[in-house]
């Protein structure tokens, strides 16, 4: 019987690793960040609760209004060709397609940040790196949302 | 419909059979590490003989027995129930004792490597500490108050059969050490936890279940599933992991609302 | 992360992953998109230049591109709320998935001409 | 090297350790040693169910069952600890069902009772319903259910801790226990464990056959350890052969299955234990069962092209009943044989399944250091225990019961015993024997390999202790364990590490298994008669006049450091029942 032992991409022996024996043994092969005795400490809130059925709620909401929302810019009416100025001031006449767009904007970047904050909880791996990624997806979020709402409603259709 | 879903059949196997031996060459690509010999982790490869109808665990008692006696895995019943041997083999989480050759299209090197997410050891060989910490943080066990019965407590049938999917946990890890999202940061309590816990939540016998339901609505409870069905997929015995986590899920919500 | 092989997941893994990438970039194409659309309450005319070259066939490729993640996002969406909380949910998640697969294929199909289509106008003249 | 001192330490975590581990830690400071990690124990493989005469479903009352597990065990079952397991059989399942076990209910929300072989009505007039159940995972319930009360009671666990010695010291001319010395595979390290009382619960050993339903852990370390102290060993020719094990691999398929419904057939499809049982048929104890097997495959109407097994029929079952009442097994014979079982029968073959025999205890656990002395401080309980309820062969369900109720029981009682008691002195240098032993492996540069002396030992065994055996095949088995055992002097490991050493335990737990094959071979070369799972071809009969008695087995070492094997018996201990011929 074949009794053949080939390692395959078998590590080079360094002097410092090649001293390791039984009385000093290699430092083992941790995972990123193990679970100890002390975590997880009880949060006791609900926010991810909320967190977690604001994302299907706004889920739902949200294919109606993207959706219809690429049909007219993408599909309906000759496309993306007829977007401008004027197809944009046309929209905003109306309050409807200004609360819609509006719900949009609020439901998706609230979607999209809290879809992000996981993210980042879930592949940052020191606290500060943390603090500092959610500070600036929050400041991101917070801006773009005023930053929008401002315009959707004191938008001037005769600026030009 | 219990065992992770196999590969396509092997031709190898088919070949021993028209021969009409019964033994196949395969390759063991077992990824080992020793650190009483070196810091990092290396690939080695076995060629040996087997019967395609033996188990993965066979394979590696014969290197263990014939080839080398420093390859480190854990076993004991070798049936899949006592939960020893979770491994990843070419790539997915399975036991190594459930896993036939023939299985694992023997005619590509077979990987066998240790689960992830979890401090290797020795070879194939975790740390299940922090396994069973989890375990042990939902209170797997049963909570009753006010006066035992002089009898047994009476249950009916269809209550038994609401949690009869989650009892047959055999703790194995292979669920938990599958998940993507423990293998992030493993604060996640893990699909096992969850398990044990929906084992107690749906027992109609506990008063716990408050409890349980509260420690499961940590931060790095239940919300963290993203159904990646890795778990359900892996579960050696056929639990639907994820529909338990659902449930668990629901009852927090419409326990809340 | 300890090295090794890649997990080999199925369709539960692989759809969650793209779920993932395509939920970052759908937000950063908001995130821009907002800013973009602001310009109208800014200056009209840049707004007009900006939105000229969306009409451009290289940003009507990318604008497909951005379809395909918004409606696989979308209908994966819809599956995973089905999963979470449609009893039998966890037990169809694959068929789910698959039919989530063939909808979008055909979705995307669909989209090919009212997307694509003055692109290749522009490209080929017509 | 590390100490520990407890009140209580209990080796072993399977279902007797963690049952009496509840009871000690209530009652002491209790540390409890386990080679593998609690669920990791055999005691989760065990199948079928677990006897009380709750009478939940017909008539029935703990008397009968006394006289099944008198008679099941041919009448060389120890009486009044067969009426102390019967009796107390109900309270052992209603406290299970109160720890939360979730047993199979009766459609009044009872718990659910099924026929087992040799359990039956009013003295063997017909099969009665007396195994309670959680379909064919009843062990595994069993065991989660006790771990999960051990992690209620915080009870504290040494995790892959094997133990390799008994500590004894003699103080006022009594040799007492005075600990046990452990080895840690992560580490590698020795710790020694002092402590008031001892109490083993560390299983069976059926690894000493090749086909067997036992596991890789199975080794007897808890018997070798105590034996190889000068301690006894009661009955240990009594093995028991199950009757269905999967062909060739011996994995269980447990006698639950024709508890059900199902019947085994020979080649020509021939329901052949009516001939051999006419009235329990299938359901005939099981050394009577694996018997008939073997006599239909010797006489040609074994199945296969070798004719070397019998089938398992469960096809004219409805799936549905399969699929709620035996789900692991139809499990088993799909991923193990690519066999459907609502289709096609399973082909099955005996396989070695339980040691009757075991360290001697009085039904307090006590452990005997002779017929009647017991070890103070010192404590057996489980399969590795031999009380002896069993007597000559066990019956199905009848080990869970033992399990529990003399777990239970020596729990209290070694608890009870620490707190009444002062520390024993550690004897000088108590590491001393393990230090040389693991010394001796590790250094060692013989050219024999553990694997391959095993598997000799193993294949000797099943050709020749097995099922039927003659005068002439047990000297074959004592000759060739005696080469083996010398062959062993010169084994070597290949790792020579410290951390996670599974190559040097398995040569330790090589060691164990050779001891004890040889005491069992030696105990059953000079039983001559057949009696249960001891089956003689040339003593066919029992003899109820001159061995009707226990066996006891002691190492002896002489001057020159030679070791023999002296045997001594023990009466039975017999209060109501009278032996019988054994019909079903
Ligand atoms: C497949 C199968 C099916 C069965 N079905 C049934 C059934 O249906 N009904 C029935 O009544 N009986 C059944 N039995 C028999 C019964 O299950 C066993 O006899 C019983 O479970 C033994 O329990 P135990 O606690 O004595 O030992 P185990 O459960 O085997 O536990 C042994 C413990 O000791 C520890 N240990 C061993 N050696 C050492 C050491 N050196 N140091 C430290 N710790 C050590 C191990 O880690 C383990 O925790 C079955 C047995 C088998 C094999
Ligand atoms: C069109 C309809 C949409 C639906 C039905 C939908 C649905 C969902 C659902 C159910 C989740 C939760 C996944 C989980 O918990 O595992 C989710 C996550 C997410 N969504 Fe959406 N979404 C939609 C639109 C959007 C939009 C417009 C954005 C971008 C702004 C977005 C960004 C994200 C992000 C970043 C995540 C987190 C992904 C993760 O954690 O893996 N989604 N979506
Ligand atoms: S749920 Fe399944 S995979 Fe997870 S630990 Fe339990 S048996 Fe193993
Ligand atoms: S793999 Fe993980 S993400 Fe959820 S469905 Fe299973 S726990
Ligand atoms: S060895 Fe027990 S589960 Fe594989």
């Amino acid at each position: 019987m074949a009794t053949e032992v080939s390692p395959k991409d078998a590590v080079e022996l360094t002097s410092s690793s090649a001293s390791y024996s039984p009385d000093n043994p290699a430092p083992l092969i941790e995972p990123p960040r193990a679970r100890t005795r002390r975590t997880p400490r009880s949060t006791r809130t609900n926010f991810e609760l909320y967190g977690w059925l604001f994302m299907r709620l706004s889920g739902v909401v949200l294919v109606v209004l993207v959706i219809g929302h690429l049909l007219i810019q993408l599909v309906l009416d000759g496309g993306v060709t007829k977007v401008g100025f004027a197809f944009v001031a046309g929209r905003w006449a109306s309050p409807f397609w200004q609360y819609w767009d509006l719900a949009m904007l609020w439901l998706a970047m609230l979607h999209g940040g809290n879809g992000l904050r996981t993210i980042i909880n879930d592949y940052a791996e020191q606290p500060n790196t943390r603090v500092w990624l959610k500070t600036i997806l929050f400041t991101a979020v917070a801006f773009t949302i005023a930053l929008g709402s401002l315009v959707i409603f004191t938008f001037d259709p005769n600026i030009r | 419909m219990s065992t992770p879903t196999l590969d396509k059949h092997s031709s190898a196997l088919d070949a021993a059979e028209v021969t009409g031996t019964h033994l196949i060459a395969i390759t063991l690509r077992v990824r080992r590490f020793n650190p009483e010999v070196s810091a990092e982790a290396e690939w080695v490869d076995y060629q040996i003989q087997v019967d395609p109808k033996e188990r993965v665990l066979d394979a590696l008692h014969k290197v263990k027995w014939e080839i080398d006696g420093s390859l480190t895995f854990r076993r004991s019943c070798a049936h899949g129930v006592c939960g020893s041997d979770a491994m990843r083999i070419n790539g997915k989480n399975r036991l190594a004792c459930k896993t036939l050759i023939k299985d694992v299209s023997p005619e590509k090197p077979i990987t066998v490597e240790a689960i992830k997410g979890m401090t290797v050891l020795k070879d194939l060989v975790v740390d299940m500490d922090p396994f069973f910490q989890a375990y042990r943080d939902v209170m797997p066990f049963l909570i009753t108050t006010g006066n035992e019965p002089t009898r047994e407590r009476l249950q009916s049938a269809a209550d038994r059969e609401r949690f009869d999917d989650t009892t047959k946990c055999i703790l194995c890890a292979a669920c938990t050490s599958s998940c993507p999202v423990f293998w992030n940061d493993g604060q996640y309590f893990g699909p096992a936890a969850i398990v044990n816990a929906h084992r107690f939540i749906f027992d109609s016998r506990d008063e716990g279940g408050e409890q349980r339901l509260e420690i499961l609505n940590d931060k790095d409870g239940v919300w963290r599933c993203r159904t990646t069905f890795n778990c359900t997929d892996a579960c050696p015995r056929g639990i639907e992991v994820t529909k338990a986590i659902q449930e668990v899920k629901r009852a927090l919500i419409t326990r809340r609302f | 992360m300890p090295a090794g092989t890649l997990y080999r997941g199925r369709e539960g893994m692989w759809s969650w992953v793209a779920h993932r990438v395509t939920g970052v970039l759908i937000f950063f194409f908001l995130f821009v998109h907002v800013l973009d659309t602001a310009l109208v309450r800014v200056s009209p005319e840049d707004y007009d230049k900006v939105v000229a070259t969306y009409k451009t066939p290289v940003v009507g490729l990318l604008e497909y591109g951005l379809v395909a993640a918004i409606l696989f996002h979308a209908l994966n969406g819809l599956r995973i709320i089905a999963v979470d909380y449609w009893t039998k949910g966890p037990r169809y998640q694959k068929q789910m998935f698959w039919s989530v697969m063939g909808l979008w294929i055909l979705l995307m199909l669909g989209a090919i001409y009212p997307v694509l289509g003055h692109a290749a106008r522009d490209l080929f003249g017509s | 090297m590390q100490f520990h001192t407890y009140d209580t330490v209990i080796v072993g975590a399977g279902g007797a350790g963690m049952r009496a581990a509840i009871e000690a830690t209530k009652r002491s400071r209790t540390a409890v040693l386990t080679k593998l990690y609690p669920t990791r124990s055999h005691t989760g493989a065990a199948q079928g169910g677990m006897a009380a005469a709750l009478a939940n479903v017909e008539e029935d009352n703990w008397e009968w069952h006394t006289f099944d597990t008198i008679k099941g065990g041919d009448y060389l079952v120890d009486q009044d600890a067969a009426e102390i397991l019967a009796k107390e059989a109900i309270d052992a399942v209603l406290d299970l069902e109160k720890m939360g076990l979730p047993f199979n209910r009766t459609p009044e929300g009872r718990i659910d009772q099924r026929r087992f072989g040799g359990h039956t009505r009013n003295h063997g007039e017909a099969a009665v319903r007396r195994s309670c159940y959680a379909a064919d995972r009843t062990g595994h319930m069993i065991l989660q259910t006790l771990y999960q009360n051990c992690v209620k009671e915080g009870v504290e666990f040494f995790n892959e801790f094997y133990v390799l010695d008994q500590l004894l010291t003699e103080v006022d001319g009594v040799r007492r226990s005075a600990g046990v010395v452990a080895y840690e595979l992560a580490t590698g390290e020795i710790h020694v464990f002092q402590a008031k009382a001892v109490i083993y619960a560390s299983g069976g050993t059926g690894k000493f056959f090749k086909v067997t339903s036992n596991a890789h852990t199975l080794t007897g370390d808890g018997q070798a350890a105590v034996y190889r102290r000068g301690l006894p060993l009661e009955d240990m020719e009594f093995f028991q052969f199950h009757p269905t094990g999967i062909w060739r691999m011996g994995i269980l398929l447990t006698e639950g299955a024709r508890g059900e419904g199902g019947i085994l057939r020979n080649k020509d499809g021939e329901r052949f234990m009516e001939k051999y049982a006419p009235v329990m048929k299938d359901l005939a104890s099981r050394d009577v069962v694996s018997r008939a097997i073997y006599t239909e495959i010797r006489e040609g109407r074994g199945c296969g092209p070798e004719g070397d097994h019998v089938y398992l029929d469960l096809t004219h079952l409805p799936p549905e009943q399969l699929d709620a009442k035996l789900p692991d097994i139809t499990e088993f014979a799909r991923t193990y044989l690519g066999i459907e079982p609502y289709t096609d029968p399973i082909p099955i073959q005996p396989t070695a399944h339980y040691a009757m025999g075991g360290i001697p205890t009085n039904v307090q656990g006590e452990v005997l250091s002779d017929n009647t002395t017991v070890v103070p401080g010192l404590y057996a309980a489980g399969e590795v225990a031999c009380v002896s309820v069993h007597g000559a062969n066990r019956l199905g369900t009848n080990s869970l019961l033992d399990i529990n109720v003399f777990g239970r029981r020596s729990g209290i009682a070694a608890a009870d015993y620490a707190h009444a008691s002062d520390l024993v002195p550690l004897p000088e240098n108590p590491t001393e024997k393990v230090e040389a032993q693991i010394e001796r492996l590790r250094n060692s540069t013989g050219d024999e390999r553990v694997a391959e002396l095993r598997l000799e030992l193993q294949e000797c065994m099943d050709a020749n202790v097995m099922v039927f055996r003659t005068e002439q095949t047990i000297k074959t088995a004592v000759e060739k364990i005696g080469e083996l055992r010398e062959r062993y002097l010169n084994v070597s490991i290949q790792d020579k590490g410290r951390r996670f050493n599974t190559d040097l335990l398995e040569a330790v737990e090589l060691g164990n298994l050779l001891d004890l094959a040889e005491v069992m071979a030696v105990s059953a070369l000079a039983r001559k008669e057949s009696r249960g799972g001891h089956y003689r071809e040339d003593f066919p009969t029992r003899d109820d006049v001159n061995f009707m008695r226990h066996t006891m087995a002691y190492r002896e070492v002489d001057a020159n450091g030679a070791e023999s094997i002296r045997l001594d018996y023990k009466p039975v201990v017999q209060t109501r029942y009278q032996p019988m011929e054994r019909k079903y």
